[in-house]
């Protein structure tokens, strides 16, 4: 279905992709992968992923449409068919998920010539991971709140506070932190650094724990932590600024996180079509009870008007207001995996009960733990009632709610 | 055979759309529609015969700029356009709540184009020179499924001996003749009769919408000559089939444009309007709602032109993404009407209020073809 | 169904209402009469439906409740099943609606002795008609910030503004009207008041026309209205307490308004149901198609909860806090309404196009029609947004989102 | 018959309730019920055999104080209640997510008192004893149709014998017995086996649920003797058919008791959390869903008392209102758990937050004894 919207050189790396990936899957771990990368806990977990990156980085499949000189492949067009392909082929997902997803977007698009070609490179091959520092126990939503407080001093800032939500931290060699350097402007006062993390003096990362049982965020001390003044992103007070950047780019993120890993919203939707004709209903396959046909079929629709509308987003002539389909895209995938996974729990009747570990838990008990999953893509990084603000504000032009 | 990135809407099916959009708004904006068909509530709802008024001025003029030449082929005398480039234009008529025989036209054009009887030529030349035509292949109970039409055809004297009645014709009162389905001993064949022929009753009827007009139309003894076959019996049906995507597309275009004139008139209204000495638009109990709306509609307009270009490039995936567009736009006009009168609140209960106007179409427009439960059921056959 | 709630006296009721019923039922009108009562126009359908609310009055099917000084019956119970008994029997509805179910009520709990004596019994008998002004065009939703003034004159008030939304006004000798006494606190500032219309110096009725194209209410202008100090209803900044319970008591009212005079919302079920028999779809019953079924169903559960619900309202021990379930009735009345009638247009498919006055057109056109005045429902006397608001922050303790 | 007004809710059935209610927060309160079930995510998740803690002092106190007795009839040592009674019950343990055989056990009651077989009043007597038993009826389907059951009874030595496996057993390994259902020659049959009868394997199930087990329940060569069938094949469908109703309303009710923690819990913490410098509850996009909440806990709450009471003395309503209960309490469910966990924001993604402890619950009652479309397509079997 992607293939079909290939210029004839990206029909050909989709080529090499499918070959590359053919020849390269890696062997399955003596051990379990967590459903996806925020969830990376264990050392062995970190290094086989690690490894695997690295591989695929190798291979040019990762950053091919960054420049050359950052680490890059020079492409256009090439990073949605490599990803595809990785999603198509079933490999493990990639490890520095908030790096490619978030990180590395926001330096692009703010950080100096310097800071790109220092942390681009690593942060494409994964040899180094990142984290985000944005969520304060105080300051859920209301990013903006952000009290992580950033000292200068000569050369360099003094960062104390406390980060909640910071999936991969305790694998971490740099956050992008959000911190307030003057209380005079809520938005004006913010200044976005990159900060270390691995080994940084006065830094400590406790592991939270998700409703699901599973691990995979943290939180974050800082103690009066010294960084360097030239790790500060874009210009001082310029931080809401960035962090929108980083948010606008997060969809990537954000898709990987939600869902399990690669998989994409299309192969959900076979997988969810897949599960109706093959869990029982009142003696016959769900698939022929009308009203779950229905509501799948209303799933389905949802899933290609996404595709869909992201591909508008790229044709100017179709779009009227230039953030008002990029603003939408988290809200509306992270629903959209809500209220797919959640489907697939009535399709599971009884055995929607059955749970990691039971050997009769359809798909690996996959639906239950991606419906729980899915709250917390409704939540991180602007809930999605943030998120309609957000759009009727800046898009239609409403009154701020605040 | 692979999809443009950009749908196929290029340079000029841009123009056309802003033409488009500044022709309407220049001579068929919200005051001239009210004037039209708005001006007094007893004589749009409360005449024995219902009224079926219509700009003609305007309609010779959007045929002296080839929109109804618009999606007639080429061979034809017509501009032979894809139909990303109908869909644009669907768009605009619906943002404008367009009183026109315009898109009933281009939907009878749509069905000539797919059929191979000798009258299919000189009916798509007649709509090229300025003709208005709509299609007449619904069935009493209002089905869309060509097989049930109710509508015979013997052999007479002189051609063919049409009886019966087409049900839910469009715009009837404002074409110059149909294309009626109609069933011969040897399957489904389509004919061009004009409006004024001989043994031809329009019966209008009453209907909500007030922005088109819509009537069974009796066939007794109607005779059709040879050279008016459009289809002849055993193609009627296939020519429907394969025009169906396209007419499913032009009424769900027609919905996402009547929706963004939805969406922007109720966000203006809660930008200046105040309840509690703030403007509403501060209050998520609007804010979310419009923002849900702008969301439906979005989600409704890519799907209109993955459809529209996949009828121009991947025929083999058109039916499926039609119906998509159908039933995603037909639940999201039903939800952006319902908002744009309760987001308005006292005012838009009223006739004074500009909203109902969009939303009696809306409302017709939903059922047009099949509403999205109807097209659901279609989709999950093949998936 | 509701019978089985009768004590044996409740019983006896019933049996004498079904006879009365019975013997008489008017001989139809020569003329058309409106979907509901706030819509009669002409003075041949006012007198037609005065002179049955008289007949019904006279024979004790209204005010059943009501003490016997105040003209009513001094029964308890009776109302609820004279009232099923009317929607049962299909006879014209009450036309005096805003006086039985708003003004009535809130005289009984605010008025005086002297104006319960005066007003109850033409109110119940409909020798007067009554009609509500609170709504004004620069305060929809916001009852509170009512403009229209009330400037104290020795023992008389002056007034003057513009009400709107008034139903009935062209045949009222009374309104309810909510007016401000003093600016300096928004709600304390309102005074309640009896109003004269009919005949009134410096009262001007004019007819607004809705949005189906029907007319039924109207706005009212004051200009230097004079109204006596004994037509006030409870004290001077009282107002917004007799609102309150005005509106708490506009169920009622809210019902037969909502939905085509008599009928109850059973019987509405009811009609939805055989429709769903009656249209074809894919040409079979539209009752065939599983997916319309089950919708009809999710209505049919609702409607049975709301009546269960008001069943349960009256049993202390299982209801919490005393409003929570008086706050929502017109909420979920007005919005199951409008579901109710949205789902039988789909079930009518292209015969949803069909409006008043066509042969083909189901049930009269009833849908299309009863779907639009939903909307006046959802509306009036506070819209829905304002009804969750006000049970947020009533019932659960929200914080106010003023 | 006629239903009393007050739904049959009485003194005797309000004293229980409030006895409830108060026991179960003084011994089952959040921080008791995070101790027993929550302490750590690994104990909980991770051990091969999955846990199935319990308080088993609170159990023996709930038979003293006739809980376990409340529906056994007063014939067999029970006080013989009413469902309204016992509905009343299952509520306060939904909103205390209690961790009990108490709900199994009076599921498995109110089947026993529908079945005529000679064992079936011994077990009432064992019940009102103490005994905890947990119905075990259900397929590898996890289907709820008893025809389906996939345990035979053949006539053995010394009385029937069983064989087969029956699924989705509930809190399995807090019961001293199970009441099986199993399909001889001429019918189906109730048998009442104790958990440690040789024969019998218990197999856990991992679940979502933190509140309940369940596991399945092997059962190869289990004896049977004549005094411990409840029900005479052939009687087995036809007790489990006349109990449905009541089993309906019981986990109906659970959910509302649920429900009602969930609405307090989340609206007190909108009172208390704020951001943007307001307290949560000031903004439409929490105060609304909350209030959304509210009206559907109330409606399930409504039909659930109309099931009980329609039990009690309506017989012939009891099925569609049992049904009506429990399809709207699933839905019902479905929305306050997601609305409890996403209006807490990130806390509420998080372990340590209650609100997961009742979402999983829910999440668990929504699919017992089948979902709400599947209430529904009954439902409408009888519309």
């Amino acid at each position: 279905m992607e293939a079909r919207r290939d210029t004839p050189e990206q029909a050909e790396f989709r080529q090499y992709c499918r070959r590359w990936l053919e020849e390269h899957r890696p062997a399955p771990p003596p051990f379990r992968l967590p459903e996806h990368a925020i969830e990376v806990m264990t050392e062995e977990q970190r290094a086989y992923l690690a490894r695997w990156q690295k591989q695929v980085y190798d291979a040019g499949l990762i950053g091919c449409d960054y420049p050359k000189e950052y680490g890059g492949g020079g492409h256009q067009g090439f990073q949605r068919i490599a990803n595809n392909e990785l999603a198509l082929a079933g490999v493990p997902y990639l490890l520095n998920v908030i790096g490619l997803g978030m990180a590395a977007p926001s330096i692009l698009h703010h950080g100096s010539e310097e800071q790109k070609r220092r942390f681009l490179p690593p942060l494409l091959s994964g040899e180094e991971i990142w984290c985000q520092g944005f969520s304060e126990p105080n300051a859920g939503s209301d990013l903006a709140s952000a009290q992580t407080s950033a000292v200068r001093d000569g050369d360099h800032w003094i960062i104390n506070g406390h980060k909640v939500w910071t999936s991969l931290a305790h694998f971490a060699s740099w956050m992008i932190l959000l911190a307030r350097h003057s209380s005079e402007d809520k938005y004006k006062g913010l200044t976005y650094f990159i900060c270390p993390i691995a080994g940084a003096k006065g830094v400590t990362v406790r592991p939270l724990i998700k409703l699901t049982g599973q691990t995979g965020f943290n939180e974050v001390l800082f103690e009066d932590v010294v960084v360097s003044d030239s790790l500060r992103l874009d210009e001082v007070g310029k931080g809401w600024d960035v962090a929108m950047t980083t948010l606008l780019h997060e969809r990537g993120a954000a898709e990987s996180a939600g869902t399990g890993g690669g998989t994409s919203l299309e192969e959900r939707l076979e997988g969810l079509i897949a599960l109706a004709k093959r869990m029982k209903r009142r003696g016959r396959p769900a698939w022929d009870d009308a009203v779950l046909r229905d509501r799948i079929v209303q799933i389905a629709i949802r899933v290609e008007g996404f595709r869909q509308t992201f591909r508008r987003a790229r044709v100017g002539a179709l779009t009227e207001h230039p953030m008002r389909i990029p603003l939408s895209s988290k809200l509306l995938l992270s629903e959209l995996n809500q209220d797919l996974a959640a489907l697939a729990l009535e399709i599971e009747g009884a055995f929607a009960s059955l749970y990691l570990g039971d050997a009769q838990a359809p798909d690996g008990a996959e639906w239950p733990l991606a419906y729980m999953n899915s709250y917390g893509i409704t939540i991180a990084a602007g809930t999605s009632e943030i998120q309609r603000n957000i759009l009727g504000e800046r898009v239609l032009g409403l009154a701020k709610t605040k | 055979m692979s999809q443009p990135k950009n749908f196929g809407f290029g340079e000029d099916e841009t123009l056309l759309r802003d033409a488009a959009r500044k022709l309407l708004s220049d001579r068929a904006g919200v005051e001239a529609l009210r004037r039209l068909v708005a001006r007094d509530h007893r004589e749009a709802y409360e005449r024995a015969v219902p009224p079926a008024p219509w700009d003609e001025a305007l309609w010779r003029q959007m045929v002296e700029l080839g929109w109804t030449a618009l999606a007639v082929p080429e061979a034809h005398g017509g501009a032979g356009m894809r139909m990303v480039a109908v869909a644009a234009l669907a768009e605009e008529a619906g943002r404008a709540a367009l009183v026109s025989p315009l898109l009933t036209t281009l939907a009878a054009t749509l069905v000539l184009r797919a059929a191979d009887g000798p009258g299919a030529g000189a009916a798509l030349e007649r709509i090229a020179g300025g003709a208005a035509m709509a299609l007449a292949v619904t069935d009493a109970d209002g089905s869309w499924e060509p097989e049930n039409t109710s509508v015979t055809a013997r052999p007479g004297s002189g051609g063919t001996r049409l009886d019966g009645t087409a049900w839910f014709v469009q715009d009837a009162r404002k074409v110059g003749a149909f294309v009626v389905l109609a069933r011969a001993a040897d399957g489904l064949g389509l004919y061009v009769v004009d409006a004024d022929a001989p043994g031809v009753t329009i019966v209008p009827d009453h209907i909500v919408d007030l922005t088109r007009d819509q009537a069974h139309v009796e066939l007794a003894g109607v005779t059709v000559a040879a050279e008016r076959v459009a289809a002849a019996p055993g193609g009627g049906d296939a020519a429907l089939r394969a025009a169906l995507p396209a007419l499913l597309t032009l009424v769900a275009a027609d919905m996402c444009g009547a929706a963004e004139w939805q969406l922007h008139t109720t966000a203006a209204y809660a930008q200046i309007r105040k309840q509690f000495d703030r403007p509403l638009g501060f209050f998520q109990a609007v804010k979310h709602p419009l923002v849900n709306m702008m969301l439906a509609a979005d989600q409704a307009r890519s799907l209109v032109y993955n459809a529209a270009c996949a009828i121009d490039t991947e025929p083999a995936e058109a039916e499926r993404a039609a119906r998509m567009a159908k039933a995603s736009a037909a639940d999201m006009a039903a939800f952006c009407s319902g908002r744009s009168v309760q987001l308005h609140g006292g005012i838009g209960f009223t006739w004074e209020c500009d909203v109902h106007l969009w939303f009696k179409r809306q409302q017709h427009n939903q059922m047009l073809y099949g509403d999205a439960a109807y097209q659901r059921a279609k989709i999950a056959e093949v998936l």
